[in-house]
């Protein structure tokens, strides 16, 4: 089993998210975080421009089985584009996960995904 | 904001629309005025121009509180591109009620009495020291009437909410304060404005305030189609906390406006303050008591909006119900415009702040029901209830005419010459960041 | 919400209520009234009014306010369901006060002086025009005791928040109002009243209003118990910047809740105005001087908590005192409710936001302590200090004795019948989500 | 608080302050005043009155409104220090100026006119019961005054926000008041102060508010030194929402702090009224149309930047300049402190939230500017224009010569003694967490 | 070394703390996240029902060494489920962990956790 | 590649981001979170002195390759501490990454990094 973990442009969540769904990954988990990276944003403050260090991006976390690894890969990349692909648009990273426990059942392993 | 990079000519419109101005005042600023101070003239009633004054303030009032209602409820992208419509109102509307709107809604019939004019008012340079007959000065009157053309065009923009291009905007309510406001606030309040003429009761703006701005807002909404994602994508108000406090502010500000409508501090005031307390009460209990009947739940938006509700469907008819219709027209509303919002759900459109669904229909129930709730010897000379209803829907239908074409023609034009329906990444992105280069809670982030 | 929707019953009681309601209001309001001007009346006098007027609204001001102070209090989960009771008072005891409450606080004594009454008040329908003898209309007088009505039961939230069921607190509120307030409020203002014919002094409202809000709410949660793991838990405030907003909100709303008091305009007002301003200021400054001497740091709920001693403090006592005065009792009332917050904490009872604590020992405080402060003439005719001493106290012992009794047998009635504690799991997932199916900052997850 | 922890010294200073306070008040309380009512006095006018007593109330609510407008632009970790010094104001000021500053500021010429006093005027006794000519009682009037007294310091505040330690910051802004705002007051607006003798005009505090303030702010933003990391760190504003509502209510309550000071509820108010309005609404047009031009986008913090620039720039002017006049002053207001702005970030100094930018550089144009915009016949006896211009400047020099000096001595003195710039790991931590225990917003965390 | 996340509702919060607590899991890291699942949760919006597609949960960050595994699985299934267990309840996350180094310390390994 | 997530306090976010600019890693992503450990920290509320048993901290996510995360982690360490280092300071924690995409361009593996 893996975890991936994806950062991505807020405005692309809800196409993401989408878009997992048509992959059939129905479970995810979403938080706000900052990142800073090659993109440089810019704000405006009292007639200056700010150029803000940590940029507002979302972050996806996906434990799948491996069979599903390319389906969540293929369906982030093909959704979290701007356009042609655009400096910001965020990476995946892909990590091994041991053991998953559902809570409610107590099950464990691939079925409790 | 491609399309503006692309095209300065368009940058500039506002610079050379400033300058303008400026020119003007300047002019008029450093010409010395004819003295204006008539020989005679009533002596000032202290007491009714502090009410007055301080009706103006409550009234002003209702702008940022509209500006919080209206924001918290939007999502958090969109939240400060949401508070600038009703700032920008104030600031638009503003400067151009002085300059020439007040002279369009209060000077004498022109054009067949389509609107007034009175050169002298531009810049309300006549009424510097004038004072009218119940003893209140001019200026705290223009001022007064200045806060609801502030507050008309600001309601509407909760109606196209997280859509819209600011520029557009801006001249969108300029255009239309200036064609559709000062039209209908000549026919209704000016002394000869041929509503009032008629007959037609409006004692603090259901028909010129949220009849037209309802009206205007569903056709908005209509013309410029709904919100990328909706109905599908649930959005969630950012800050319903924020809403709480902003309808607690409108409350208050309603005070001014329905009670500083007496244009007085006595008798007339007291029942108009009066039936608006119980009438927001009653439409907040009644939609609250809907939501559980019908969910098991009492939402604070639904105690919000029936708050709402009640203090539109009375702002008509202040002055001339009692407590006890008062109480009768608050829970009409809440349930008509509960209704109304659920059939929009329906029929799939999206206004989005629900600008018809409380103004438009609570300004309607409220102007047309009046007539049956009305105080003994309040209705006109030698009037039926019938016949004065036939007056009350005169108001209400020419009303809705009238905005609604003008306003479907100004959405035309300005979408068509400057753009004003957002673009799709633009709306993706949200307002505040794409128009505004601003972020609402720089504390989300760390910093 | 299990238990309601095993009872339908139950859930129709609101929309029952309402429709009662509606349909008398309905009857009333279609009746022709019997032409209630009387033939001579005294002049309105236009300032006087002027400013009645503006307090009604500064008070209303505080409803808001009070949600905003007691809604950044609580844990995140509860901050609606905790601005709702502000906003339910206003909704409810907003009707109620219209249609009797009002009747039975001012109308002419009743069962033996218990309470007033009189039929030509409900609805406020025999007040519709007319004009007491300061040149106020009535109904300007019938809101501005309205709003007191209101705030009142708001208060008392504050000590069982985070854990009741907003019908049951609905049902609480309104029948507390008419059986607690109602009485309190006759005995204490109107003309016949035993309070006041004992010349008891409670110049806004000290006994009617914080006593009696404090004492219940003391009552309050210690039947109802406290919150699951309190004080095991650390439960922080979920917005102490609002707290301060509120405050603010608060201050500015008592110089409407005390000046207006005086109903008039005048030197009495502005004395009232002025001993308002500096108990807050004196409050304030009391409290974070005495948090800087005990842990070297000035929080900015002390500022708040210190701003409302002082406020509470100078309530009954802002006709009689002097600036001088009005400081000595802003500095003791910080350190008495300071004192017994921290005594609260050694006892260990959950008066969640400290009603008690500020609203009920600086309301016992204000009320016995002004007799020492009298202004020079201000003291009843042949009255020392020690008998003015002992009729201040029979207001308060009354005030709290009634309330007391009253409550318990409410809660108790309530708690059986309607349900009021909330539920341990309901009380966990917290009463935006369990009891209004919203969230307060939707801005917190991504939308 | 490390420096604290090791000297109890420092510690207990604001105890036997307070308790000195206390002690004095209590004597002055429990000696009963001289009977004060004079033989006869002018009758009280009920509606200049009410109106003075809700401009009272409005300049109070600018307080919350600053503490919101400078609350939202700092850091997070910032919040509640930065309220907390709006506040503070409230406390510290509100006790002072009754104990002794308005005696200072009102009393007849001592020590050359340097400043007034009166000990009749200490505790405000010998003006318990008084009426002044206009029919206002003298207490709304020191009442009125006094929360002039409270925004000044509170507005300074803004200059080294995010840097000072609270105590330091109480003493400040205390000696402050006495030593700088008292005789500023004095020379403007005291009968017998040397500024109004010369024909001075500034009618709501253009030079004794906000030139004072700005000058002061920009010493202390020089002497303290700019903010650790500034300007390489983007410092972001927490909550541009709030700042948003805190302008609202500046906007609101400017209504008082202008149209209050004709000291009458007339034509006069009704000018000063309309012309805050209308510059206000000016300078906000003013200002997002400049960004419009400069960066194609119109910010929330420009609107609300341009509003308060066009409030500073009329307030010396409310009472003078006509409609035309005030869209004049709003504009050039706007374009001055936005190029202001930009130089100050060329220069590199950290005035935090501008108040110089703003208050300072607004408050002089408009007291210069007035002189060419002046109402006809509203001109001094025989005066021309530039012989007034020299009297206005007279004003604003000594204003910034007096106001400099004098602060730059009370920041070294209490840096030396008390200590006021917050020590590196104390501002690298925050101030609402170091100084006051606290977190603004708790929401942010589980709880 | 393991990473334990685990993502539960959000008024189980404060009983996993107890429980880890007692199963001498001192050491925790806590945050917001919003998920998407199988439960469906209920919002209401001016008279209409709103499925809210990401709800709001608390995503709790442990690194244990292996002896404390199970102990902290066990005590979070024993904390975390509402009843027996009801969807939504969440799940639980193990991933090797490679390092832990104490900031305070520099001291690396099992002893740093 | 290695996955490194590094707990620290609020205040040392900005010394630390220098630090490892300056150490060359340019790209992380940070969230708000909030911890328990031996920290002890103190509020106010009325007079009582609180002890919130959850403390606002930083969580830092740096992906990189191998030859990075001695670097990345004498950057933190360098900079995160208080004084000598101070009970809080945090915890640096280091998981194996199996891959890393980046979404724009779809490049996989160390140079996506
Ligand atoms: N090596 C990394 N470690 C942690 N977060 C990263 C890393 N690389 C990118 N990110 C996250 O992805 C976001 C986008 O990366 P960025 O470099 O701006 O885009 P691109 O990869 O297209 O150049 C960053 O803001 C950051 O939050
Ligand atoms: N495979 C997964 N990847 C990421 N997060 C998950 C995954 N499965 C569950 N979650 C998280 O756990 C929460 C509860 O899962 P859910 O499916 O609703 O409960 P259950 O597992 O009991 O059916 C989800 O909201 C989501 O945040
Ligand atoms: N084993 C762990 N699992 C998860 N988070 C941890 C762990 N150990 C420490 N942390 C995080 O690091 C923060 C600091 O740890 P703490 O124990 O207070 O400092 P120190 O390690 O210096 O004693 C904690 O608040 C917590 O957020």
């Amino acid at each position: 089993m893996k975890l991936i973990v994806a950062i991505i442009q807020p405005d692309k969540l809800d196409d993401v998210h989408q878009a997992l769904i048509h992959a059939e990954i129905f479970r995810i988990t979403v938080s706000r975080v900052t990142g800073h990276g090659q993109q440089e944003d810019q704000e405006l403050y009292r007639g200056e421009e700010v150029k803000p260090d940590l940029i507002p991006k979302v972050r996806l976390e996906i434990a799948v089985n491996e069979a599903f690894v390319e389906p969540t890969v293929t369906a982030i990349l093909g959704a979290a584009k701007h356009g042609e692909g655009t400096i910001g648009d965020g990476k995946i990273f892909i990590m091994p996960l041991e053991e998953v426990i559902r809570i409610r059942t107590g099950e464990r392993g691939g079925t409790a995904i | 904001m491609l399309a503006t990079q692309r095209d300065p000519v368009r940058t500039f419109v506002p610079a050379a629309l400033l300058l303008l101005v400026l020119g003007v005042a300047m002019c008029v600023a450093l010409t010395p005025a004819a003295a204006t101070t008539l020989p005679e003239q009533p002596p000032v009633d202290t007491g009714a121009t502090a009410w007055m004054l301080t009706s103006t303030a409550l009234v002003l009032l209702m702008v940022p509180g509209l500006a919080m209602f209206y924001g918290g409820l939007v999502r958090t992208k969109n939240v400060l591109g949401t508070m600038m419509h009703s700032f920008a109102a104030m600031a638009i509307i503003g400067v151009l009620w002085v300059v020439v709107g007040y002279a369009l809604a209060f000077g004498p019939n022109v054009l067949g009495g389509w609107v007034g004019f009175d050169p002298g008012l531009l810049f309300l340079r006549s009424i510097d020291t004038t004072v009218s007959t119940g003893g209140i000065p001019d200026l705290v009157f223009a001022m007064f009437q200045g806060k609801f053309a502030i507050i008309t065009p600001a309601l509407i923009a909760g109606a196209f909410a997280e859509r819209v291009k600011f520029r557009g905007y801006a001249i969108f309510i300029a255009l239309w304060s200036l064609l559709v406001y000062s039209p209908l606030c000549h026919w209704v309040w000016a002394s000869d404005g041929f509503l009032l003429q008629a007959g037609a009761i409006d004692f603090a703006g259901g028909t010129v305030v949220h009849i037209s701005a309802g009206v205007s807002g569903l056709v908005a909404a209509l013309y410029l189609g709904a919100r990328r994602g909706y109905p599908r994508i649930a959005m969630h108000p950012n800050n319903l906390v924020m809403v709480m406090m902003g309808v607690g502010l409108l409350w208050v500000g309603w005070f001014g406006f329905n009670a500083g409508s007496s244009l007085s501090s006595g008798v007339k005031t007291a029942q108009a303050l009066t039936v608006t307390q119980v009438a927001a009460a009653a439409g907040a209990l009644a939609w609250v008591c809907i939501e559980a009947v019908q969910h098991r739940k009492a939402t604070s938006l639904g105690m919000a909006s029936g708050i709402l509700a009640g203090l539109v469907v009375i702002t008509p008819a202040a002055g001339v119900v009692q407590p006890a219709g008062a109480i009768v027209l608050g829970f009409v509303a809440s349930g008509l415009c509960y209704g109304a919002i659920l059939l929009k759900n329906r029929l799939g459109y999206d206004d989005t702040l629900d600008v018809f669904g409380i103004h438009g229909i609570a300004g309607m129930a409220g102007a047309l029901l009046l007539t049956f709730l009305i105080r003994a010897g309040e209705m006109p000379e030698g009037r039926d209830v019938i016949a004065q209803l036939g007056v009350q829907g005169l108001g209400v239908v020419s009303t809705i005419g009238y905005a609604s074409v003008v306003t479907i023609v100004l959405l035309v034009v300005i979408q068509k010459v400057f753009g004003l329906r957002l673009g799709t990444t633009a709306e993706g992105a949200g307002m505040d960041h794409e128009l505004h280069g601003e972020q609402g809670y720089g504390l989300l982030n760390l910093n």
